[in-house]
């Protein structure tokens, strides 16, 4: 029936996913190496990082903000996460928490300062931006640090499982946790509330303020976790992490069908937009095409997605139109 | 809160206004001539060198290029959009005028102006596809900053137009009184130029209604689509204008001179007109206030320099400053309509 | 230095303020990078070393913030405000800097491009630093020798933006050229100067041509150590591999012999040097236009500071190999470039 | 017994006095007006009943209890709950979940049980009856049932206190009587209902009691609507009797149409349409909500293509495909919704009268000031006595009905032969109402050609000389308008209906 099918395909992600597959298995048939253990284990790799990014920016896009800063918390977490571990010889595991509560601080403090005094995030992020990595480029004075410990490093590049890095794990478990939150947390549909209509969320009682601040520490809490990851994949502490999320973050959720304007978002659809993006990538490499043109493909690719995203939407706008 | 549709109807008050002289008084830009006349005192007070012609010199040529950048995108903020390629676009025309000036041989009077043109037409085809596609300029501008510093790579590969007339760097250089960069000046007659363009023209007004009320606008007889692309076609313009100067302070046309992707400038781009109480959601524009936001970066950033704070902290202070301004702005607001006068 | 009380020093700015004053007639040098970057860190102590034994009234190291051409030009212009009156700088642009430097002669000041050259014609009293070509031409011509002289090589470098970039990949592809197709060059990554992308692009390549790759050659900071990296996390130690530069990460690849060897610049010696000569400059002496002046792509009045290839022998001791360099250079530079009273 | 009770609150804003000793008295199992103009005070008071804001003086007292709500969500958990005019839903979300919006869990990170919430939901929609499944995204439903999700949601928080703002604003008659078959079932099981609207016929329809305020001050507090008439009504709001103008039919024009559409066809789906406006006539487009009339007006206007048939202007066949072309031709729009499509909030009262005729009074190179159109347009704004300081004056400041006069005069200063009037006096008060009939009147005998659309079918018989029934996007027939209000309605309900038997 002509309802069911366009139900499956009015689902986010059931697009980015077949374009992901088509494009996996044209490049597998002209490169077979691209399917080969170790491509698998780089991709997933690249996956994961990314993965973690796009979903750090997803919770803010969900409730109708931006967030520029997330690179700058990112960058910031892995400078403080490898200096306290080199400096103070703090243990891993506990450098990581301490990581953690760096980001969810930090984006804590964001939300607080938007929430409470209703600036928008836009200049809220931006000030973030330059003061978190202002912070970051006056600890080290854009030196890296190096003593990540061995343990760190073979996280970000052993693999668990065959092909399968152990960065896979930290992505996943974010992954389901978002997905989770958005589809049974109060705390997520209360996000997703607020971006669709806020009004209406702050006279049913919801408390818009404390929701904000929710959402800000978990897309720090999620840039915390980039960023030590990418410390793990890279070995070292580097001043310049997070200095080139923004584009990728904001590609992938809306490759995956976000809308800008909050309320609605799909982890998987996300997923799927992350993975478009590193296969594509590793194409321009594999068939060495002219590093000149990189940016220019990457830059048609969000025009395309959004021309697709924005078909879809008149599309469904025009089925509910009829049936109405 | 709720029901703001009662909100206005009901109490506010019609007879209560403050005095044109009282709303000047508490403008956002009397707030900021207040802090630069404050900072400017204190610098010149406390850090030998600070007043020095040459000082005065390159802060005035560093205000003529921040402001023009500012209101590059100032001029794409009134829609209630942004365009994150302003950098793209000033660096796509820089080399579009190198490649004239050097290449073709075109004298200067018609090579900048087609530059300018070109900034223009790339500003074109983000506002047209932003109201063909109905998809917010964020996004749009996002994808058009790496197609256009792409394709001007892609062309360039990556050389610079270094052979330009003597006269390019020698407007760079130009003084006026001994002290006063030349591009200030430049700059400061294309602001005069686009406050008589907001107040006086048709375009210009029909760009504000445009911004602040699409649909109402729309339905009063605007063209509201030819109007919001005639917006990105301005900040086009005035990107190539910036990117012109910088070109005329670099004495070359660089590929580089606005970092990778033209990132470099976004900073500057938001900071002046933000600082400058131009609203985000678009509708209202404050060209001095532009101004004026550029030159309180500009004098903050050259006394921190001076001060030796250390230049890595300066990123922080300025991000800090950004925040403080807002805030402060805020604050302002809030009292204002406390005492019911906005 | 990295400490949290820094933030607080900087945050109440009011009690750094003021620079110290300077004696009238001292040499006040500053040297100036294009950008943070690992590569000049050692400027520091050649700064405050020279400042110690030629006696000078500073010899201060000042980053710009950002990687930004603009950034660049308003320290320098603020420095000149300062009073230094004697730069090293590292152009941000071999053109664009050009236009900040001129301003800096114009004012009494003057100004050595240092590890990176501005293109002619500049104001600069000249460039000293690595040549990056031939450095480049030189690590392809130790892998190629690490291949036996045969196979496929791919080259990893930095942004496109830097004109650098296509020397070092025209001086890569010059090498190969000349073992008259013995050797070819099957793949340039170039624009990887940050660590993830380096991280993604050329584990991505390795992925799916390590089989086809005999030797790796890189010429910038970043791609050398991702891929140092790379080669040791696939364990493989068939594909050769010169660096570039001392990143910790690069000699100890080389130790456990993943990487064959590294072009290692002299940064050390550039701001040293540049000290002395600024200085000497600034005291009677003058520059022989009939100097042993070297050219290269940039400009006719360059000067090397040396480029020495490290590999497992001489890794732990590579501090002392680049010492003596700058102390040869530093013997003969007087008599060989300079008059003086 | 009393459920809520406002006792002489006060309230001032910086320069006003917004409440002045204001009483109210709510009973359960009552339906209690709350009546008065636009700026008496009505929303002032709902928002110191919510919490939003606190009075100066005075008290608010729940069962005999004196309560201090802070905001809307404590007053909702205080048993007060209230129903605004927009639509406060999200509508992305299904409806159990928007019902249940603010009992999702205890604590941030608690799971969602939707099956509970499902249920729960089902109960209140069941009261309400509403027959939809819970999970249905709001999107997916009708503006009324909208509404009545919004009730539930107010009920379903026990709410003792039930405040409707406008409840009919957006609903047509007969959603309208199913609404209040549901409220006085409501009032029946107990609760205390509090309806504020400007149709009097609902309200005498409907209500018990009626508090009435006018400039701050109770014109009656809480009095038995049953002792009262309309007249005593609206002299208590207006503080004098209404004028009720029943004006003569006016004489028919014979001139030539000046606008026409002859089997018209949009892109929105209208199908058929033919009708003709002459200069001087005014046009009543009368049809339910949803009928296509405003739709129509704005395919008209060039919003959506044209797909089929001709429109006409001054007997030459154009094509419309902007507003800004439909300018040229001399037609106007003044919207219904005022807000979002009529007025530049953020914009001076100038520049929002003047938008029509910039380009006209521009110079040659596009350059123009304000003296130019002032000159132009004050004298318009004079003789539509909009009341404001000065033409520099923001008009999101001014009142509802001067705002409204501002959309109107932009339209005159432009010199419009034809003027499409889309709702001309939701959020008016009386006065104001009564002035833009005249207004309207005015204008027609002037020359103009008028478009009236409105859903108030007492404003239609009074203004219209024609009125076009429309139905599904297609006009079912014309009524001429004799001002004879049972005829024309039992007229133009019959065209209506007569579609819907067929």
């Amino acid at each position: 029936m002509a309802l069911s099918f366009t139900r499956i395909f009015d689902n986010d992600w059931v697009g980015p996913g077949l374009v992901s597959l088509a494009a996996i298995i044209g490049i597998s048939i002209f490169q077979p190496s691209f399917l080969s253990p170790f491509n698998i284990f780089v991709l997933l790799s690249a996956i994961s990082v990314n993965m973690v990014i796009a979903l750090g920016q997803l919770v803010i896009i969900a409730i109708g903000q931006m967030n520029l800063a997330l690179g700058a918390f990112g960058g910031l977490v892995a400078i403080c996460f490898v200096a306290i571990m080199e400096l103070y010889g703090v243990p891993p595991i506990l450098a990581t928490v301490i990581g953690l509560a760096i980001g969810a601080l930090a984006g804590g403090l964001t939300g607080f300062v938007i929430a409470r005094t209703g600036i928008s995030a836009f200049i809220i992020t931006l000030a973030g931006l330059q003061i978190f990595k202002g912070i970051n480029l006056g600890i080290t004075e854009a030196q890296p640090f190096y003593g990540v410990p061995q343990s760190v490093k073979d996280f970000g590049n052993l693999s668990m499982l065959g092909p399968i890095p152990w960065l896979v794990l930290p992505m996943i478990i974010a992954s389901l946790g978002m997905w989770y939150l958005f589809a049974r947390l109060r705390i997520g549909r209360y996000i997703l509330a607020i971006g669709g209509n806020r009004t209406a969320a702050e006279l049913s009682g919801i408390n818009v303020t404390a929701t904000i601040i929710w959402a800000h520490a978990i897309s720090g809490l999620l840039a915390a976790i980039a960023g030590m990851m990418l410390v793990a994949r890279l070995q070292i502490g580097q001043p310049t992490i997070g200095d080139d999320w923004l584009i990728s973050s904001f590609a992938a959720p809306v490759i995956g069908g976000a809308v800008l304007a909050g309320g609605h978002v799909s982890v998987a659809g996300t997923f799927f937009g992350v993975v478009i993006i590193a296969i594509i990538t590793q194409a321009l490499v594999l068939f060495a095409i002219d590093p000149f043109v990189v940016q220019i493909v990457l830059g048609g690719l969000i025009l395309w997605a959004v021309g697709i995203n924005r078909l879809r939407e008149l599309r469904v706008a025009k089925f509910n139109a009829r049936t109405a | 809160m709720t029901d703001t549709l009662h909100a206005t109807d009901n109490f506010m008050p019609e007879q209560r206004r403050g005095s044109a002289v009282m709303r000047l008084a508490l403008s956002n830009e009397l707030g900021l001539a207040v802090l630069i006349a404050i900072a400017f005192g204190a610098f010149a007070i406390t850090l030998p060198g600070f007043t020095s012609p040459f000082s005065l010199f390159t802060i005035g040529r560093q205000i003529g290029i921040d402001t023009m950048i500012g209101l590059a995108m100032m001029a794409v903020i009134v829609t209630g959009g942004l365009d994150l390629s302003v950098g793209a676009i000033g660096v796509c025309a820089a080399m579009v005028f190198g490649f004239l000036a050097q290449k073709m041989g075109i004298p200067l009077p018609l090579a900048a102006p087609g530059a300018i043109l070109f900034g223009a037409v790339l500003g074109f085809i983000n506002g047209y596809t932003v109201v063909r596609s109905g998809v917010h300029s964020f996004i749009i501008t996002l994808a058009s900053m790496s197609i256009f510093f792409g394709v001007m790579i892609f062309l360039t590969q990556a050389q610079s137009f270094n052979e330009l007339p003597a006269s390019v760097q020698a407007l760079g250089k130009l003084r006026v009184g001994g002290m006063v960069s030349v591009l200030l000046l430049i700059t400061l007659a294309v602001c005069a130029a686009l406050s008589i363009f907001y107040r006086y023209t048709v375009l210009g007004r029909q760009m504000l209604a445009a911004g602040a009320n699409p649909r109402a606008a729309e339905l009063s007889g605007i063209r509201t689509g030819r109007v919001i692309i005639s917006c990105h076609m301005l900040t086009g313009a005035l990107a190539a204008f910036a990117g012109l100067m910088l070109t005329a302070r670099t004495g070359a046309a660089v590929p580089s001179m606005a970092g990778h992707l033209g990132q470099d400038w976004l900073l500057p781009a938001f900071l002046a007109p933000v600082l400058g109480g131009t609203l985000l959601s678009g509708g209202r524009v404050s060209v001095v206030g532009t101004l004026l936001g550029a030159t309180f970066v500009t004098i903050m950033t050259s006394g921190l320099l001076l001060m030796r704070v250390g230049e890595f902290w300066i990123l922080a202070c300025l991000g800090l400053m950004l925040l403080l301004a807002v805030l402060a702005d805020r604050f302002r607001q809030q009292v204002l309509r406390a005492r019911g006068m906005i | 230095m990295k400490t949290i009380a820094k933030l607080a020093c900087a945050l109440g700015f009011g009690a750094a303020a003021l620079s110290p004053a300077f004696a009238e007639t001292d040499t006040k040098v500053a040297l100036v990078p294009g950008g943070p970057h690992p590569y000049f860190a050692a400027w520091e102590q050649a700064g405050a070393d020279a400042m110690k034994d030629f006696n000078l009234g500073a010899g201060d190291y000042r980053v710009p913030q950002k990687w930004e051409l603009a950034q660049q030009s308003q320290l320098l212009e603020s420095l000149l405000t300062q009073g230094y009156n004697s730069f090293l700088i590292f152009p941000g642009d071999a053109v664009g800097t050009n236009s900040v430097v001129s301003e800096i002669v114009e004012n009494g000041g003057q100004a050595i491009a240092t590890a990176g050259c501005l293109k002619d014609p500049t104001p600069a009293l000249f460039c000293m630093g690595t040549d990056t070509g031939n450095s480049a031409y030189l690590g392809t011509k130790e892998l190629i020798k690490a291949m036996g002289g045969k196979g496929r090589i791919a080259h990893f470098t930095g942004f496109l933006v830097d004109p650098n970039t296509q020397l070092r990949i025209d001086a890569v592809q010059k090498a190969a050229d000349e073992t008259n197709g013995a050797v070819t060059v099957v793949q340039v990554i170039a624009d990887i100067d940050a660590p993830q992308p380096a991280e993604e692009k050329i584990n991505a390549y390795l992925a799916a041509n390590a089989a086809n790759v005999d030797g790796i050659v890189t010429t910038a900071w970043v791609p050398a150590v991702t891929a140092a990296n790379s080669l040791r996390k696939i364990g493989d130690k068939r594909i050769k591999m010169v660096g570039i530069d001392h990143d910790e990460v690069v000699l100890a690849a080389i130790k456990d012999g993943f990487v064959n060897g590294t072009m290692l610049q002299n940064p050390y010696g550039q701001g040293y040097l540049g000290s002395y000569v600024l200085d000497k400059l600034r005291h009677g002496c003058t520059l022989k236009e009939d100097a042993p002046w070297k050219s290269n792509a940039l400009t006719a009045k360059f000067v090397d500071s040396g480029t020495v290839f490290v590999d497992a022998s001489t890794a732990d001791t590579y501090v002392d190999a680049m010492r003596g360099i700058t102390k040869d250079i530093l013997a003969t530079f007087e008599k060989d470039y300079m008059n003086c009273q | 017994m009393t459920a809520l009770h406002v006792a002489h609150v006060s309230k001032s804003f910086p320069g006003v006095k917004a409440l002045d000793d204001v009483s109210m008295t709510l009973k359960p199992g009552s339906v209690h007006a709350l009546l008065g103009e636009n700026g008496a005070g009505k929303s002032t008071l709902i928002k110191i009943m919510t919490g939003i804001h606190k009075a100066d003086l005075g008290e608010i007292t729940m069962d005999g209890k004196t309560v201090r709500f802070a905001n809307p969500r404590q007053a909702a958990a205080g048993g007060l709950g209230v129903v605004h005019q927009e639509r406060n839903l999200v509508t992305r979300f299904s409806v159990a979940e928007n019902i249940m919006l603010d009992r999702l869990g205890n604590h941030s990170l608690s799971s969602v049980n939707y099956n509970a919430i499902a249920q729960e939901a089902t109960r209140w929609l069941k009261q309400l009856d509403l027959d939809i499944d819970p999970m249905t995204p709001v999107s997916r439903l009708s503006v009324a049932q909208m509404q009545l999700v919004e009730i539930g949601k107010a009920l379903s928080l026990q709410s003792r206190v039930l405040l409707l703002d406008e409840p009919t604003a957006s609903l047509t008659p007969n959603e309208a009587q199913v609404l209040f078959r549901i409220l006085r079932r409501l009032r029946d099981d107990g609760v205390a209902i509090g309806f504020v609207s400007h149709k009097l016929e609902e309200v005498f329809d409907i209500c018990d009691t009626v508090t009435v305020l006018r400039d701050g001050r109770n014109a009656c507090d809480s009095a038995a609507l049953k002792d009262l008439n309309r007249q005593d009504v609206v002299q208590m709001m207006i503080g004098r009797a209404e004028r009720i103008s029943k004006r003569a039919p006016r004489g028919k024009t014979t001139s030539a149409p000046f606008f026409e559409l002859k089997n018209y066809s949009s892109a929105a789906g209208h199908k058929g349409i033919s009708l003709a406006v002459r200069p001087g006539e005014i046009l009543g487009l009368y049809g339910l909500v949803g009928a296509g009339r405003s739709e129509l007006a704005k395919a008209v206007l060039g919003l959506s293509p044209q797909t089929g048939g001709e429109i006409v202007v001054a007997g030459k066949p154009v094509t419309i495909a902007s507003v800004a072309e439909a300018l040229e031709h001399g037609i106007g729009y003044v919207s219904e919704d005022r807000k979002a499509e009529g007025l530049i909030l953020l914009h001076s009262v100038l520049a929002n009268a003047g938008i029509t005729v910039w380009r006209k009074l521009a110079t040659k190179f596009g350059f123009l000031s304000d003296t130019t159109i002032a000159s132009r347009v004050g004298p318009v704004l004079k003789k539509l006595e909009v009341k404001t300081p000065s033409l520099d004056q923001t008009i999101g400041n001014l009142s509802g009905g001067n705002q409204q006069k501002v959309s109107v005069a932009k339209w005159i200063a432009a010199g419009v032969k034809l003027l499409i009037i889309d709702e001309p006096s939701v959020g008016i008060d009386i006065k104001t109402k009564a002035y833009l009939h005249d207004l309207i009147h005015e204008l027609a005998e002037s020359g103009t050609a008028v478009l009236l659309i409105t859903s108030d079918l007492t404003e239609m018989v009074d203004v219209a000389d024609r009125v076009a029934v429309m139905d599904g996007y297609m006009i079912r027939g014309v009524v001429e308008n004799d001002r004879n209000y049972e005829r024309v309605s039992t007229a133009i309900m019959g065209f209506i209906h007569g579609r819907k038997a067929a």
